[in-house]
């Protein structure tokens, strides 16, 4: 039998994600979601295949999720976000009860039994308590996103930010700065801030040990650890954590395929050609 | 000559105006950054070297704006509705309505025929009715914020925004253009956002006319135009609408001046 | 929720009155004897504040627990986010009634500890015996609220009192209709006596609830002739010590603590007017709080006001008694205790009706604004706008606009926050725009 | 009525959907006099019987909310605010006057708003009770004899029994139709879409009864003559909730991929599935209805028994609902700021999973904007269910 290859691309609000696996992951890309790429998956895609030094025609089954998953020409199926970092968590982290998965654009909670999504919440209504917020304060406060963590952990004494607009939050920093506040507890205090809508949120799906965090806010440290603080316990990251959605599209993939071969029933697949994304408005 | 200033703390900008026998003699505009104290100084230091003074020429110092409390120079601090109040009756003594388009808030106000503010509104708490939103989409559309005016006029076929909150609004922005959309269209479209929700303000304190457009965001002709539509009134609009407040703080500088006795 | 911050310390507010400044002790012995009185097995209600069963309930002896007092509390001293969190994540919606999701958050959380939860506010709300809202047209939550709470506490009845008034109304005058409002008031009393013999398992002694409600009565004459003395010039109390001052005559009413509390503090202001002791030294804008429940994290903002020379010695708010020998009846006539509740409720809520019937296109709530103005002499109008309560909170603009059409244009300020969430509070903010208020006071002074 | 004959059933409904109000200003230039209404608690039985010609104010999704801010706060639920701004924009300006109903703080607390602001010749606010026990019923009664009073002073005549007892019937025919139209949706798949019933209530409470008596008529019998069923979907979905005057929302769920099937929604279930008993003095029987068998969260239901049955008198037509249309999963799609039903979602959320049902709680904000982010939220419950 041909060995098959299943792929999962997840076109996030910021980031574009797609990995190739077989049994595991061979090959993986991460770029940046500009106004350019919404249409150019097929480009991150190549790349990807180019990695894995595939064909695109060795791809058994491609899986769409994310914000612009509907965007993806080529992808044979589109599943929500939410099921696919589901079943990426499930896969590396079986022992866990509650995902929390902060974007770029919305953060959610996700309820998982049985490796499968039970229940979710999810905001996307203001961009407080997401990954912009932190991109956003990071970029006022003219420091790499990539640090925030890291320096929050030394702060002494986490100001407080009264503001809950992403806007307005970032030039309260600014201002915190230039009373005096060290840039760390500023940091620290944006964590807090951000840990607080977020906890509030997921307390919803009363949430339930173990949990796991992921997507690009699973990378703050600083963040992880606010979180933390509010649960009362210490929280997972699975290995890559900005790939669980694309991982779990792909694991989603080879799911179907296995169903589709036991029932015996013929899959519908697309053109295996990397077209860009159109749209019609 | 008895010189004074005024000098506006905004959330955005800071502006400095000096002022001799109710003439302005030089002004001067700056982002105000994060440190506020270093920039009230810089910011009147500029405009002193443009009108060839120093700090201890000004008889008189008003200070307003978000930032006030950090000019640490002035005599006097003065509520920033109240000098925005001021600055626009001095440019066009029959304005009876203002609008401000700051960096933090929308206000509507209006003024009485001495040009003391008598009723006013704050737009709500959210980014997504200041002049920050222009500042976002500016940045995200990669243009610079003087030309997103001129651009959005360009526009045949306005892109509709549904989203209220100003950071969605640039992914939203971002989308679009993706899906084709021009850099036009989407400003266009903005700007009716914008100019629905202060719209609305001004209706809700009642619109009496004339009414002047003030703050940064009337330096963008295209949110301009896109109120006068809606407001079905033509809009005074200043030669430099965002020292408005600043030149209020110096007027009343100027009152101040003339009853003090300067020692010297 | 094991790391909690601890709640920022509150900055203490200055009063103007001896009598405002025993609330606190006040309030605090009252919780805590709530909590003791759970302990001693006697019996507790959760209760609503302007239900009109003040007296049915002090003459059973049943213990009331203010459950929207505990939310302010829990509110003033800024430890209420976790309660409204914990509420959120039940799944209630942010946008509700901050008091009822704080109550709710704490009573989830309580009933799942099987304990208070820890450092609660004044050592916490006491599991009640029994929940009495009420169905009328005040608020929606006095009808959902404990129905909502029983999903903590199932075994602990609810009993709704619906207690409609008359609207006002241009088709019909509410005489018309008066006399079945009180008939159905009176049945809906009746109710709850009865829901309260069978829960206590005591009797209603009648005559003692007669004796109440002739106390009650009297007190609220009292509270009138008092805050009437506030038209003082200067003013001797403004709205900052109302806020406290209010205690008494909403959560003790019907008890003879409240009458000498308003004794004293007639007194008081009567020997400060005597000394033309004003609030502020330099008062120079007498301001009327116009609407809305105060943020009770920012009281302090009052004596930001007082230090512009601003005062408030009106307000409208927990102003909910008048002069019962104002009303166009003589209530003193109505002997059956009951009846005689159900006229004083009825006649409270339409008092401003007539007045407003003479000036075409007014309104009741547009009239009594206009006569406070009158009376104490206002220069300028403040409401707040509490982002979560519909009740108190939504007609403020067009009160505003009303005002401006059948009176006269007169300054005029909304603040935007909430009661408890302090989330919604920005200081430096809400300090730009009373400086602008003063500003515009000034200028219109100065006309 | 010419134009009748061209367009019949689910046409005729699209076009009074599109255009709302169309056929009140055609009946007005004939002489009509139509009454506006909010909410599902206002007796039309009454309304009809005066003569007047019952109309369901609506917002508009698709409309920024602008004009009603001039006048009113913004903490107030986004549909009354939405009726409200089309109200202020001259939608409905057709209307003779309006009536509303004490139904929750949002409509309540607006009323001299409506009132002052439209400034109509006639308006009248109901002054329903929030309790159900007997001496709320006798109130009730009143309310309803005061409210019929004012409306006779208005036509300008008595209401009589008879009138009124002609109207019962008429609105219960009509409300006999709409559950012969849910009977349709219980075939698998269902035999009509939840958007075009939707749409069909949508168009129905803004004509006349009598006309829409015959709209749903020839709706049930268009559908019944359709060939082909539809492809099967993945789920059976049923919608609680308030007032959805929109096919938007519904029509997301169908594209995603399932059958909307049943509801508790107004227009819907809750305004449709209970009717009025003649009564030999009609003010009662209409009473009763509107007082008790109406279930909706603004009504307050005295304890019957313990909690669980307390529990199962609020919300077991829902459960009823669910077995009868066999729904595989609920959204229970609630506004911002609404206070009847923002209190009582835990306890319907728990209730229907209790049941063995799942339940994906949405607050939305009433506006077409938020329609995206609602996808995936749906999807991914449609997901779970499948
Ligand atoms: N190295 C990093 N350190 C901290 N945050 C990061 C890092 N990389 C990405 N992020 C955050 O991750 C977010 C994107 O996360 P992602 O899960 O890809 O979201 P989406 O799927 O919506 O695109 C960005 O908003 C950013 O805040
Ligand atoms: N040249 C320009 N063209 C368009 N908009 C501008 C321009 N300059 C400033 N702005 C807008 O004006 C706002 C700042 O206005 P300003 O009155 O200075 O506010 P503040 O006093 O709060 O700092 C900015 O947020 C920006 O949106
Ligand atoms: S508060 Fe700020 S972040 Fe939130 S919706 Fe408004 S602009 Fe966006
Ligand atoms: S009146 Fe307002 S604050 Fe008080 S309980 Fe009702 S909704 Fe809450
Ligand atoms: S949706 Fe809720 S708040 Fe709005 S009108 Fe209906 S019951 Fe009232």
């Amino acid at each position: 039998m041909r060995k098959q290859y299943f792929a999962g691309v997840d076109i996030g609000s910021t980031m574009t994600k797609v990995v190739i696996m077989d049994q595991e992951v061979i090959a993986s890309v991460i770029g940046a979601t500009g106004p350019e790429h919404r249409k150019l998956a097929n480009r991150v895609m190549e790349e990807a295949l180019a990695k894995a030094g595939l064909p695109f025609d060795d791809i058994t089954y491609v899986v769409a999720t994310g914000y612009g998953r509907i965007n993806v020409p080529f992808a044979d199926k589109q599943i929500t976000e939410i099921s696919c970092h589901a079943k990426g968590v499930a896969y590396f982290l079986p022992e866990v009860r509650t995902v929390v998965d902060i974007g770029g654009q919305d953060s959610k909670g996700i309820k998982l039994k049985d490796g499968r999504a039970v229940d979710f919440v999810m905001n996307d209504k203001c961009a407080a308590g997401t990954g912009r917020f932190l991109e956003v304060t990071a970029e006022g406060l003219g420091v790499k996103l990539e640090d925030m963590g890291k320096l929050s952990l030394t702060a002494k004494n986490a100001v407080r930010i009264a503001n809950t607009c992403t806007v307005f939050a970032t030039q309260e920093v600014v201002s915190k700065l230039a009373e005096g506040a060290a840039l760390a507890d500023v940091i620290a205090g944006l964590h807090e801030a951000i840990a607080a809508r977020i906890y509030s949120m997921v307390g919803r799906l009363k949430v339930e040990r173990e949990v796991a965090l992921t997507g690009g806010g699973a990378k703050n440290i600083g963040l992880v650890r606010a979180l933390e603080a509010k649960l009362g316990y210490k929280v997972l990251v699975p290995p890559e954590p900005l790939l669980t959605g694309a991982i779990g599209a792909a694991l989603m993939g080879r799911d179907i395929v296995k169903e589709a071969e036991e029932k015996g029933t013929t899959l519908v697949r697309a053109e295996r050609r990397l077209t860009e994304a159109t749209f019609f408005t | 000559m008895v010189y004074v200033s005024g000098i506006d703390i905004g959330s955005a900008f800071s502006k400095a105006v000096v002022m001799a026998e109710g003439q302005i003699i030089a002004y001067h505009i700056m982002p105000s950054g994060g440190d506020y104290k270093r920039t009230a100084k810089e910011v009147a230091e500029k405009a002193l070297v443009k009108a060839k003074l120093s700090l201890k020429d000004l008889a008189f110092t008003v200070a307003t704006g978000y930032g006030a409390a950090n000019v640490s120079f002035s005599n006097q601090e003065a509520a920033d509705i109240s000098c925005q109040g001021r600055g626009a009756t001095y440019l066009f003594p029959s304005a009876r309505t203002v609008i401000d388009i700051g960096g933090q808030f929308t206000k509507v106000f209006k003024v009485n025929e001495r040009g003391k503010t008598t009723a006013f509104l704050l737009s709500e708490k959210c980014a997504a009715g200041s002049g920050r939103f222009l500042q976002v989409i500016a940045r995200v559309l990669q243009i610079d914020l003087e030309d997103i005016g001129e651009l959005s006029l360009k526009s045949k076929n306005r892109v509709d925004f549904n989203t209220g909150c100003a950071v969605f609004a640039e992914s939203e922005a971002v989308s679009r253009i993706a899906e084709g959309a021009s850099k036009e269209d989407i400003l266009a479209g903005l700007h009716r956002t914008l100019a629905a929700k202060i719209q609305t303000m001004v209706e809700r304190l009642g619109l009496e006319p004339d009414c002047a457009v003030v703050g940064g965001g009337a330096k963008d002709i295209g949110l301009v135009k896109s109120l006068e539509e809606r407001l079905g009134c033509k809009l005074l609009l200043p030669e430099e609408p965002q020292i408005v407040a600043a030149l209020g703080a110096a007027l009343i500088a100027g009152e101040k001046a003339a009853t003090i006795k300067v020692s010297h | 929720m094991t790391e909690e911050k601890k709640p920022e310390e509150r900055k203490k507010r200055r009063t103007a009155t001896e009598a405002a400044s025993k609330i606190g002790p006040m309030v605090k012995a009252a919780i805590g004897g709530t909590v003791q009185a759970r302990e001693e097995g006697k019996p507790l209600a959760y209760s609503f504040i302007c239900c009109c069963y003040d007296e049915i309930i002090r003459a059973m002896d049943v213990i009331p627990v203010w459950t929207e007092n505990y939310a302010g509390v829990c509110g003033a001293k800024r430890d209420a986010q976790r309660f409204l969190e914990r509420a959120e994540a039940e799944n209630f919606s942010r946008s509700l009634c901050t008091y009822a999701l704080c109550g709710l958050g704490f009573d989830a959380w309580r009933e799942e500890l099987g304990e208070m939860p820890p450092e609660s506010p004044w050592g916490g709300q006491a599991r009640p015996d029994m929940m009495l809202g009420s169905g009328q047209m005040l608020c929606d939550p006095r009808n959902k609220w404990y129905q909502a709470a029983q999903q903590y506490m199932p075994d602990v009845p609810v009993y709704d009192v619906g207690l409609p008034w008359p609207p006002y109304e241009d088709d019909y005058d509410y005489r018309e209709v008066q006399d079945y409002y009180v008939k159905y008031i009176v049945a809906e009393l009746k109710g709850l006596v009865q829901f309260l013999e069978k829960h206590t398992g005591r009797k209603m002694d009648w005559d003692h609830l007669s004796e109440l409600v002739d106390l009650t009565d009297r007190t609220w004459n009292l509270i009138w002739e008092t805050y009437e003395l506030r038209r003082a010039v200067p003013s001797v109390m403004g709205t900052g010590d109302a806020m406290n001052t209010m205690v008494p005559m909403v959560f003790m009413m019907a008890t003879q603590e409240a009458y000498d509390f308003y004794q004293e503090l007639n007194d008081e202001l009567k020997h400060k007017i005597a000394n033309k002791e004003g609030e502020i030294p330099d008062e120079k804008y007498r301001l009327i709080w116009g609407g809305g429940l105060p943020s009770w994290f920012a009281l302090s903002d009052f004596n930001y006001f007082n230090s512009k020379g601003a005062v408030f010695p009106v307000e409208v708010t927990y102003r909910m008694i008048e002069a019962t020998y104002n009303f166009d009846m003589d209530l003193s006539k109505v002997s059956d205790p009951l009846e005689h509740i159900a006229w004083r409720w009825v006649k409270f809520w339409t008092y401003w009706y007539d007045r407003a019937r003479q000036r075409p296109g007014s309104h009741p709530d547009v009239e009594r604004l206009i006569k406070y103005i009158e009376d104490y002499k206002i220069d300028g109008i403040v409401m707040h706008e509490a982002f979560s309560c519909r009740s108190w909170h939504v007609g403020l603009i067009w009160q505003l606009n009303m005002l401006k059409k059948v009176y006269k244009d007169i300054p005029s300020l909304i603040l935007e926050s909430d009661i408890v969430d302090i989330s919604s509070y920005n200081e430096a903010d809400t300090k730009a725009r009373i400086d602008a208020f003063i500003d515009t006071l000034e200028a219109v002074k100065s006309r | 009525m010419p134009e009748k004959a061209v367009v019949k059933g689910l046409a005729a409904a699209e076009r009074l959907y599109q255009d709302y109000g169309v056929r009140a200003r055609e009946l007005k230039k004939q002489g009509q006099k139509i009454l506006g209404y909010l909410c599902a608690f206002v007796p039309l039985e009454i309304v009809t019987a005066a003569g007047f010609m019952p109309f369901r104010i609506k917002g508009d999704v698709n409309e920024p909310i602008t004009k009603a801010d001039t006048e009113m706060e913004t903490i107030v639920c986004p549909l009354v605010r939405s009726c409200f701004d089309m109200a202020l924009k001259g939608n409905y300006d057709f209307l003779e006057g309006i009536v509303i109903p004490h139904a929750c703080d949002s409509i309540c607390r607006t009323y001299d708003v409506w009132k002052y602001t439209l400034n109509l010749p006639y308006a009248h606010f109901i002054n329903m009770p929030h309790t159900t026990g007997d001496s709320s019923l006798d109130f009730y009664r009143d309310i309803l004899n005061t409210f019929r009073t004012s409306l006779g002073r208005f036509a300008g005549k008595e209401i009589s029994d008879q009138e009124l007892a002609r109207a019962v019937e008429l609105h219960n025919r009509q409300r006999a139709k709409v559950r012969e139209l849910y009977e349709l949706r219980k075939a698998s798949p269902p035999l009509i879409s939840g958007e075009e019933v939707a749409r069909v209530l949508i168009a129905a409470i803004s004509i006349p009864v009598a006309e829409s008596i015959e709209l749903l008529g020839d709706v049930i019998e268009e559908v019944g003559q359709r060939g082909s069923t539809p492809a099967p979907k993945k789920a059976r979905i049923m919608v609680i909730g308030a007032q959805v005057d929109s096919i938007a929302f519904i029509k997301l769920i169908e594209d995603s991929g399932a059958w909307v099937v049943a509801d508790d929604l107004c227009p819907g279930a809750r305004e449709f599935m209970s009717s009025v008993d003649l009564t030999a003095d009609p003010i009662e029987g209409i009473a009763e209805r509107y007082l008790r068998k109406v279930k909706c969260g603004r009504t307050y239901r005295e304890m019957k028994g313990n909690y669980e049955e307390d529990l199962e008198d609020r919300f077991g037509h829902m459960r009823q609902m669910i077995d009868d249309f066999k729904v595989d999963g609920v959204v229970l799609y609630i506004y911002k700021y609404c206070d009847p039903f923002g209190f009582e979602v835990p306890q319907i959320k728990s209730y229907i999973e209790a049941k063995g049902t799942p339940v994906l709680y949405l607050e939305d904000e009433y506006s077409m904007s938020t329609i995206g982010r609602l996808r995936t939220r749906v999807q991914a419950f449609l997901e779970m269910l499948g």
